[in-house]
């Protein structure tokens, strides 16, 4: 499951890096919201991976998840969704005020 | 007998959601392959439900009955995004096996779409060539050629 | 009474949901229940323009047994057309003429119509005197025709627009 | 007997998401995609369902819910943007 | 006794962010006073702060009274404190620029300025690295919008490249610090160093990784070769008052370079001491030779400030980079002295690009600008200044600099990049400066700007240089009390470079419930 | 005290004059004097002490912790320069009163003339030799001013600039000189520097340290290579060329020559590097100046000459030489300053300097030509006037080595300098004042006003005198300044006109009959030297070398600053895998990457949906120019990721990331909208290939980073949490406990980002105008049908619904999956539902909250949750929670963190509807433009 894990985590990267390396604003937005997932995911699993325990306080759990990175990657979700909003508006504006959606402000036909 | 029972929820559960899903492949275009997924909706997962509310009644101190409350808002959403689906391929011109009434053709705008036939052969072709990003209606359309139209609404304001 | 009260049905049915959600018939969760149950109509009631009433909730209870019968067995039958030889499916469009005049009536029988395996809404014309239907596999769209406004649209039309 | 069978009903809805999966990537055009992600969202809710049953905890429940009550927004939303272009004029 | 004063930095700002928001959008002066009121406020709790530390006691405030490494820490050690007075005092000059006028020029700004203060605060005093993260993103998104405020093409140009490479920046910051916490299994800075410095063989190399992407991270924000590129086009076309209070902004990024590599990978880390000893001087040299290119390179003023501003990053990393307590300690005392110049050299460029039409702030000769001796004498001074020539702040810092590299191991590059670079600065300020000032043309004096004769009426080119003065003088307050400042450094520096006071207060904290 | 207080005054009286210049111009002037006055008189009282020997130092602590003090000194040769500085400058004062125009602002000049004897001053009697810096570089920055005073011209600009860039430069090579002196000694100060010259001459240091000092000496001594600036800097007023390369800045180099003297020199590498220098100066310079033309540039490479011959002889480092060259230190002062005095006369009367124009002015000023033949004469080393003794001693001091190898040759250049020196003297008297009859004068030209010529005649005066009675005027001042420089006893010597026939006397005689014949051949050098002059042309190759740095520096900047973000995320990338590499690999440990940590099977689900997962990612990248259809595949992969925190035990994170989904996605439709609805193939292969190869390294990179960590063996502080949230926080769902509790601060701060965010984008958003398209990117015209009837009543159903399940979300969130985000989320979605369904308008007007107020309550509710634990007496977020039983309801249990995720629900909504509510207002406003057509 670990390899599985990280598998995931480097696509994911590899991928948000890709886009994010793009010309235009749009795959440039797509690429941050992967690289957001990719460090979700590896925030998440670096308090090791665990099945069916949730940190949640009963009576039957044996061991729980490690609930700390949870909390951090709940904290990286909605940052990343507060920024994700805001360059997807200034794209937009961006692209308004430059003519075009290339991430310079350079149309190249 | 409780144990049979779950399975049976469970696996009809199980295989109503698998054959929805197989309609996606099997099915030959979009109207017809919308009515998959209802049946994944309703019975799928509306059994698998019934056996999660049956085993958590049964395996903890309370009865379970908040699962039919997925199943009240399932039958709320689904169709519309089914409708929504319809909505647009009809919109879209999409091809279809079965005719579409005159009155609901795409062709409100100045389509030339090809797709009004329901020709049975003429779609698997256009399906078998059908690019990623073009229905066979938009395919026949010629590439459109645009300038750029500087946006008006905001002057330069580097400096106020 | 109605900036009070704006919805008698609503009321008990979010507060029933409430205790749905929480498992539990508790006495703090019937409180709260009612308490959402009234509040939420209250901050939401100018999105309510016209009032919900079901007049034969008789009727709505049979009604829904009978879709939820026809549902399972339109899954079956729909599960061999689909396992079975897709190409001999004859899909169709149906124009379904409307006796039901009200939104909500008319939403509810397109609904049904999309949740019964094999059928699905796919437009309502402009004026809202048909439904554009599609059908999986029908040879006879007039039967269809006739047993939709049987089964559902007459049930409907007493619950919700009888006079 | 019901451990085998939710194994089997995990296989036959990990088929489900397969096939929803491949249509959501063979197109050809974006409403099939769009009916193959929303497909793909009612199997999430089964395999959260399973899970639940499977490892006998509740705590699936709020997920499935709220695809149930959420999930469809996507699917509007997608369609609304081929219909009109704007989704909320 | 809790020491409340820990967090006004912090609760200060963020009531006046908060208050300013739910404040009537119309009352602009009613704001106006506020936010003045409120920076007030700030300066002085960062004085008292100051005052407090310098005691050489080390404040730690548990935050939900959740003890170490548990809960998050507020630290207030002597660098903290810097800091803070640092920021509250450019934050002042700019905001008195900004009640000027352009404030109006967009939404929310006082809001918005408060929050950034907000983030920056809070960066300095947070004892959490992940805490850190948070307070980086809230001044990074405040100073998104800032830099965005008013609007305008090239703003926007710059603003988009701005935020991408800080967002791809930020999800690095997650890697790393995931990374730490996966292999040490805490978040608290001084639980960090005391298990880095203890780590096992097996995880050394891990370790260093994420000690390393940290410093790509911050090095983003320092604006450190190669990572500089965002910087230019940003602080040059931004709102002056915004580009001045920006001047703290790369700071940040040095801030948490000097505290994260000497509390955590410092000469006490054990297996990863001084991990980013082969990198940063380097870079720092470069940073410095590039930014002063940039500056011979600028074709007007405002980018030209910009690259000066990284060339101070460059000589201010250059000093922390040598790793020794002189070292630290001159770059200490040459933050502030570059803060403020860099603040007032934006102001002074916005004075003079308003003034001169559409030339703005090009170096080409424009027509003679009005006030202009004052303007002119403000920028001799200036130049003087940034360029680090005597007797101002600036040669005191690089003097400094200078003596600490001499025992190092590295001062021939040291001692021959600083004075080569300080050389070809005098150069191209000379040359901006002779060609707007000395170059002007005909006698004639425009008047094209609407508003430019409200502004330039005798009262107000008074409040209008009001702020650069302030920051001019708080240059040769620097330069006056050199001794007692160079002793708070020093004794700082040391406070550094021995992280054991701050490991046990943290660790240490008796939380009463 | 008044020690300090003689360089501070003309500080201090800088700014008094500027302000008294607006009563009038003159108040200027006598400003001006009066200050120099006071600082004259300040230096009295220190005089006798001076005279008689003793060093007299006054310190102010300044930074003690450094050592650095501001330290000033008087001893003898602080006192000759100080005496010199102020004389000179009142003379010039008062020379320049006249000379300044009515167009000229007299009140900035006599300011920056003020500050720069200030600086000078400062020179001549500072202790601390950083200090000494310190003054050094406000020569070069006040010069700087001076020489641009009439700024509007070229020349002016130009030549300060190579001034300031000279110097300055040079200034800078002495801060590393002293820093490095200071490093030797172990003190700035220079009674000790001077007190350890055996220490620094056999220091490792000495060399590197000793080319810096003299660097700085050079530049400021205008020394070959460096002359250039000096001729340059004579586009200044002629006052300030009088003062300035007469009696000050230029002597400021030998200056420091002089006080370093005992410290420093007595090694073969002062000698070479000195002499050779000083030289090479003396010849070249004085050869020059023979054929220059204007009559500032034939003494401004005199100055350069006199200014070799006075290195040269600090270079041969002997006790009697250095006397000799503080001897003529005073002699140039004095007679170079009353020579550009007249030459600014004769300027200033002719309107012309150009000795091709200038002829015969004996006729018209034979008072001014007596005055100048004096001066000439001092220069040219004539008998009689103070030139010729100074020059005869540096004769004689050329001849101690002539018994070296080639040893001859240094008294024979340093007498071909003095033939040249006689020829361009001679030069200067023939050609301005005989010459025959002047007929292209600009104006006619007549004798000065009166007391424009007094300074002169005072310094020629003082040329006579201490030519014929140098014992009984100059001897007192030249022994004791002559003694601080040698720290030590003044060698025997005798200021006498004659001392018989000797060698020195005949390398005078030689040089005076070799210039007089010289001059008279002198029409064949000049055509000689023009070619010549282009070959060494210093002030080109300057202009060439700046020219080219600035080329260079703009190739380097515009080369790696392209203003392109993908150049930028590329560098940054590239650093972020160079530090990746590093840390892997630059370890002394071996280590594996795979740790020792047990790990999971894998199941067929799993894989399956990883492979679905990585599928669609891949899928998103390869279809990504078709925008719609790579947001369905993100869609997708967000599912999937919430699968994925589903199956590792972390429902809130799904909960959170599936709510999130929607929203994003949805605004990204908003966005899309307006935008191309594909990317264009811009990236050419290489490109793509570049990128692939970088991006694979990155995911690589993370993919072994995450393998490595999660196979290793783990502890944490997680412990705490899962053992104290129930006890001490009060709820059983650990992470919600943490994000309101543990770490409520942190959740601050996130609500804090996400209000900005929504600030942000309310700011952004203001004004922005955009018109919508008409048709979609296929030409279809959109569907007519706005809002699908029964939709929007499903979705009005629906509405209660949702709220009612967000608030099911919100109050469990402490116990349960969920909490105030969640909540907040779906109370969002089901709003921008109605939104989606009904349209803005519609909704909007149901809806009359300003989300700003909402956003606002909800941080100052949290903020205020956490501030009332001050009322306790806890730190801020600290959190109580208590059971309550109320009757009939039953058990309740609150916690003041709920109240806390009261306000993060509130900032939630309030946020993101903040963000949706106003770009579809924008959307809104776009139907009412014209439509556009869609940009591809
Ligand atoms: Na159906
Ligand atoms: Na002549």
């Amino acid at each position: 499951m670990e390899l599985l894990v990280s598998i995931i985590i480097g696509v994911l990267t590899a991928c948000g890096v890709y886009l994010s390396l793009r010309g235009r604003t749009f795959p440039v937005v797509l690429g941050l919201t992967f690289l957001s997932y990719a460090v979700n995911l590896f925030l998440l699993v670096m308090g090791r991976l665990t099945i069916g325990n949730p940190p949640i306080i009963n009576d039957n759990a044996a061991n729980y998840a490690d609930p700390l990175p949870q909390a951090l990657v709940l904290t990286a979700i909605v940052i990343s969704f507060g920024m994700t909003a805001f360059v997807i508006i200034l794209s937009l504006k961006a692209f308004l005020e430059m003519g075009n959606d290339q991430v310079d402000g350079k149309h190249r036909p | 007998m409780l144990e049979f029972l779950l399975s049976l929820l469970v696996l009809t559960g199980a295989s109503f959601a698998f054959i929805g899903s197989l309609g996606l492949i099997r099915l030959k275009d979009l109207y017809t392959r919308l009515h998959g997924p209802t049946k994944a909706t309703t019975l799928g997962v509306g059994s698998l439900l019934i056996a999660s509310a049956i085993y958590f009644s049964t395996y903890s101190e309370q009865i379970s009955l908040h699962e039919f409350l997925i199943t009240i808002f399932l039958f709320i959403t689904a169709p519309v995004s089914a409708h929504l689906l319809a909505k647009a391929a009809l919109h879209l011109g999409l091809p279809s096996l079965a005719e579409i009434p005159e009155a609901e053709e795409a062709g409100q705008t100045e389509m030339t779409g090809t797709a009004q036939t329901g020709a049975t052969e003429a779609f698997e072709k256009n399906e078998r060539i059908g690019s990623e990003n073009a229905s066979p209606g938009e395919k026949a359309r010629p590439e459109k050629s645009e300038s750029i139209t500087k946006t008006p609404g905001t002057p330069d304001q580097t400096r106020p | 009474m109605t900036r009070l009260l704006p919805h008698p049905v609503l009321t008990p049915v979010l507060a029933f949901i409430w205790l749905l959600l929480n498992n539990s018939i508790a006495p703090g969760q019937i409180t709260l229940g009612l308490i959402f149950g009234w509040a939420i109509p209250v901050l939401t009631i100018h999105f309510w323009p016209d009032k919900v009433s079901i007049r034969r909730p008789a009727v709505l209870i049979r009604y829904l047994m009978v879709l939820f019968y026809d549902i399972i067995k339109a899954n079956f039958t729909v599960a061999r057309l689909i396992l079975g030889n897709t190409d001999q499916l004859h899909p169709v469009f149906i124009k379904l003429p409307l006796d039901l005049t009200t939104d909500l009536a008319i939403g509810l029988l397109a609904n049904s119509i999309t949740l019964t395996p094999g059928t699905l809404w796919a437009r309502l014309s402009d004026d809202h005197s048909y439904l554009l239907i599609h059908a999986l596999n029908e040879t006879d769209p007039d039967r269809l025709i006739a047993t939709i406004k049987q089964r559902y649209e007459k049930p409907l039309k007493e619950i919700f627009e009888s006079c | 007997m019901l451990a085998i069978s939710i194994q089997i009903a995990f296989a036959l809805v990990a088929a489900a998401v397969a096939m929803s999966f491949w249509r959501l990537l063979r197109g050809p055009d974006a409403p099939n995609r769009i009916l193959a992600l929303d497909t793909l969202y009612i199997n999430t809710i089964a395999i959260l369902v399973l899970l639940g049953i499977h490892l006998g905890s509740a705590l699936f429940f709020e997920a499935a819910l709220l695809i149930a009550l959420m999930g469809f927004i996507g699917t509007v939303a997608l369609c609304k943007y081929l219909l009109r272009g704007d989704i909320i004029e | 006794m809790i020491n409340h004063i820990v967090i006004f930095p912090v609760i200060l700002p963020l009531l006046a962010g908060i208050l300013l928001l739910l404040m009537p959008q119309r009352h602009l002066l009613f704001r106006r006073a506020a936010s003045l009121a409120a920076i007030a406020l700030q300066l002085a709790a960062a004085g008292l702060l100051l005052n407090a530390v310098n005691s050489g006691a080390i404040f730690v405030y548990a935050l939900g009274n959740w003890s170490p490494p548990f809960g998050i820490v507020l630290v207030a050690d002597r660098l903290a404190a810097w800091m803070l007075v640092v920021t509250a005092l450019v934050a002042t000059c700019a905001l008195l620029y900004a009640v000027r006028g352009t404030d109006k020029d967009g939404a929310h700004f006082h809001a918005l300025f408060h929050l950034q203060l907000l983030g920056l605060n809070g960066a300095f005093l947070t004892g959490d690295l992940f805490n850190l993260f948070v307070f980086f993103e809230i001044l990074l998104l405040a100073s998104y919008s800032l830099l965005l405020h008013g609007g305008g093409r090239l703003k926007t140009k710059a603003g988009l490249h701005f935020v991408v490479i800080n967002l791809v920046g930020s999800t690095l910051f997650l890697f790393a610090v995931g990374t730490l916490y996966g292999l040490l299994g805490t978040l608290n800075m001084a639980d960090l160093a005391v298990k880095v410095a203890g780590a096992q063989t097996e995880d050394v190399a891990l370790i260093q990784i994420a000690g390393l992407l940290l410093f790509a991270v911050f090095a983003l924000k320092a604006a450190l070769l190669p990572l500089y590129l965002w910087l230019p086009a940003a602080y040059a076309h931004t709102t002056a008052a915004v580009a001045a209070l920006f001047a703290i902004m790369t700071k940040v990024g040095a801030y948490c370079i000097l505290r994260v590599y000497t509390l955590i990978f410092g000469t006490q880390a054990g297996p990863v001491s001084n991990l980013i000893e082969a990198w940063l001087l380097p870079l720092a040299l470069m940073t410095l030779i590039i930014g002063v290119f940039g500056t011979l390179a600028s074709t007007r003023l405002r980018q030209q400030v910009a690259y000066l501003v990284i060339a101070s990053i460059g000589t201010l990393l250059t000093a922390f980079g040598m790793n020794n307590e002189a070292g630290i300690a001159a770059g200490l005392f040459y933050l502030p002295h570059s803060t403020f110049a860099g603040a007032a050299l934006f102001l002074l460029a916005d004075c003079i690009a308003n003034r001169r039409d559409v030339m703005e702030d090009q170096f080409e000769p424009g027509p003679i600008i009005q006030q202009q001796r004052i303007l002119g004498t403000l920028f001799f001074i200036l130049a003087a200044l940034i360029a680090g020539l005597p007797p101002l702040s600036g040669f005191i810092g690089k003097f400094l600099i200078l003596q600490a590299a001499l025992p190092h191991a590295a001062l021939p590059w040291i001692m021959g990049v600083v004075l080569i670079t300080g050389l070809f600065t005098l150069i191209a300020l000379a040359r901006g400066g002779s060609m707007m000032f000395y170059r002007a043309q005909a006698p004639h004096i425009c008047h094209i700007h609407p508003d430019a004769n409200l502004q330039r009426s005798g009262i107000s080119v008074t409040t209008e240089l009001a702020p650069v003065v302030y920051l001019l003088a708080f240059c040769i307050g620097l330069l006056i009390w050199a001794g007692a400042i160079t002793e708070y450094t020093t004794v700082t520096a040391s406070q550094l470079l021995q992280p054991e006071l701050y490991i046990q207060s943290v660790l240490n904290l008796e939380v009463k419930q | 005290m008044s020690l300090s207080l003689i360089a501070l005054t003309p500080f201090l009286g800088a700014g008094f004059v500027a302000v008294i210049a607006q009563l009038g111009r003159l108040h200027a002037a006598w400003g001006a004097g009066l200050v120099a006055l006071i600082a004259l008189l300040f230096l009295l009282p220190h005089t006798a002490d001076a005279f008689s020997g003793k060093v007299l130092v006054h310190s102010i602590p300044w930074m003690p912790m450094l050592g650095m003090d501001f330290a000033f000194r008087l001893d003898g040769l602080g006192l000759l320069f100080t005496l010199l500085i102020l004389c000179i400058g009142l003379l010039i004062i008062l020379y320049a009163r006249y000379y300044l125009s009515d167009r000229d602002d007299m009140g900035r000049f006599y300011a920056y003339l003020l500050m720069f004897m200030g600086s000078m001053l400062g020179i001549a009697t500072s202790e601390n030799i950083i200090q000494l810096l310190i003054f050094w570089e406000l020569t070069s920055l006040s010069s700087f001013l001076l020489i641009s005073y009439w700024q509007t011209r070229h020349e002016s600009r130009s030549g300060a600039r190579m001034a300031l860039a000279v110097t300055g430069g040079g200034g800078l090579a002495l801060l590393g000189g002293f820093l490095l002196l200071g490093q030797i000694v172990g003190s700035y100060n220079l009674t000790d520097i001077l007190a350890s010259g055996d220490l620094i001459r056999s220091h490792d240091l000495y060399l590197p340290m000793l080319i810096l000092v003299l660097l700085g000496a050079f530049t400021k001594s205008a020394q070959f290579p460096f002359h250039f600036w000096l001729p340059n800097a004579m586009a200044a007023p002629t006052p300030v060329s009088a003062y300035l390369h007469s009696a000050t800045m230029v002597k400021a180099g030998v200056f420091l020559l002089a006080r370093l003297f005992p410290a420093l020199s007595g090694t073969s590498a002062w000698f070479w590097l000195v002499c050779f220098t000083g030289l090479v100066t003396l010849v070249v310079a004085a050869y020059i100046a023979m054929f220059k033309h204007d009559l500032k540039g034939l003494l401004a490479y005199s100055t350069i000459s006199h200014l070799g011959l006075i290195t040269l002889l600090f270079g041969i480092g002997t006790p009697m030489a250095a006397l000799a060259g503080v001897f003529h230190i005073i002699n140039h002062a004095i007679f170079k300053a009353s020579l550009f005095m007249a030459a600014g006369i004769i300027h200033h009367e002719t309107g012309t300097r150009d000795m091709r124009i200038l002829k015969g002015l004996w006729k018209y000023m034979p008072h001014t030509a007596l005055l100048a033949m004096v001066a000439a004469a001092s220069m040219a080393g004539v008998p009689l006037f103070n030139g010729f003794l100074s020059k005869e001693m540096f004769f004689a001091e050329t001849l101690f080595v002539i018994n070296l190898p080639w040893g001859w040759l240094l008294p024979a250049a340093a007498t071909l300098a003095g033939i040249f020196a006689v020829a361009y003297s001679l030069r200067f008297i023939h050609n301005v004042f005989f010459d025959g009859e002047p007929t292209e004068l600009p104006k006619q030209p007549h004798e000065p006003p009166r007391f424009m010529k007094v300074p002169v005649e005072i310094l020629v005066g003082l040329c006579l005198l201490v030519g014929i009675f140098p014992a009984f005027t100059v001897e007192p001042i030249l022994a004791v300044a002559a003694s601080s420089v040698l720290q030590g006893p003044v060698p025997e010597h005798d200021l006498a006109i004659w001392h018989g026939f000797n060698t020195a006397l005949f390398m005078s005689i030689t040089a005076l009959a070799g210039g007089v014949i010289l001059y008279l051949i002198r029409k064949p050098l000049f055509t000689l030297q023009e070619r010549l002059e282009r070959l060494f042309d210093f002030k080109a190759l300057y202009e060439f070398l700046l020219e080219k740095l600035l080329a260079f520096a703009s190739a380097v900047t515009h080369f790696l600053n392209t203003h392109s973000l993908q150049r930028m995320l590329f560098i940054f990338m590239l650093f972020v895998i160079a530090l990746g590499i590093f840390g892997a690999t630059a370890t002394d440990h071996d280590y594996d990457l795979t740790g020792e940590r047990g790990i999971l099977p894998v199941d067929g689900v799993s894989l399956l949906v990883a492979a679905v997962l990585v599928a669609a990612a891949i899928a998103t990248v390869v279809m990504h120019r078709q925008r719609l259809i790579s947001l369905v595949l993100l869609g997708a992969v967000g599912l999937v990721v919430s699968l994925i925190f589903v199956k590792f035990s972390a429902p809130d994170l799904a909960l959170t990331q599936l709510s999130v989904e929607v929203v994003t996605i949805v605004l990204m439709l908003l966005a899309l909208y307006f935008l191309p609805q594909q990317s264009p193939d811009e990236s050419g292969k290489w490109l793509r290939s570049r990128d692939a190869l970088i991006a694979t390294t990155a995911g690589g990179g993370a993919a072994l980073l995450a393998w490595a960590v999660l196979t290793r063996p783990y502890e944490s502080i997680a412990g705490y949490f899962l053992e104290n949230s129930l006890p001490e926080g009060g709820g059983t769902n650990v992470v919600n406990v943490i994000l309101v509790d543990f770490r409520g601060y942190d959740t601050l701060g996130e609500i804090t980002v996400l209000a900005l965010a929504g600030l942000g984008i309310y700011a952004l958003l203001e004004h922005l105008k955009i018109a919508g398209a008409s048709h979609d990117s296929e030409g279809r015209a959109w569907d007519e049908d706005l809002h699908p009837t029964i939709m929007a009543s499903f979705a009005r159903l629906l509405l209660p619904l949702a709220l009612l399940v967000s608030m099911f979300i919100l109050l469990r969130g402490h116990n349960l999956p969920g909490g105030g985000f969640i909540a907040g989320l779906v109370t969002a979605v089901a709003l921008v539902m109605q939104y989606l369904a009904n349209g803005v308008i519609w909704t909007q007007q149901r809806l009359p909250i300003n989300m700003h107020k909402v956003t606002g309550y909800g941080l100052m509710i949290a903020t205020c949750t956490g501030l009332a634990s001050w009322i306790f007496g806890h730190p801020f977020l600290t959190s109580t929670h208590s059971h309550i039983h109320w009757p009939v309801i039953g058990e309740f249990e609150l916690a003041s963190a709920m109240a806390f995720d009261l306000g993060v629900y509130l900032v939630v909504v309030g946020a993101t509807l903040l963000i949706l509510v106003y770009l579809g207002l924008v959307h809104h406003q776009s139907h009412q433009m014209k439509p556009r057509k869609r940009i591809r």
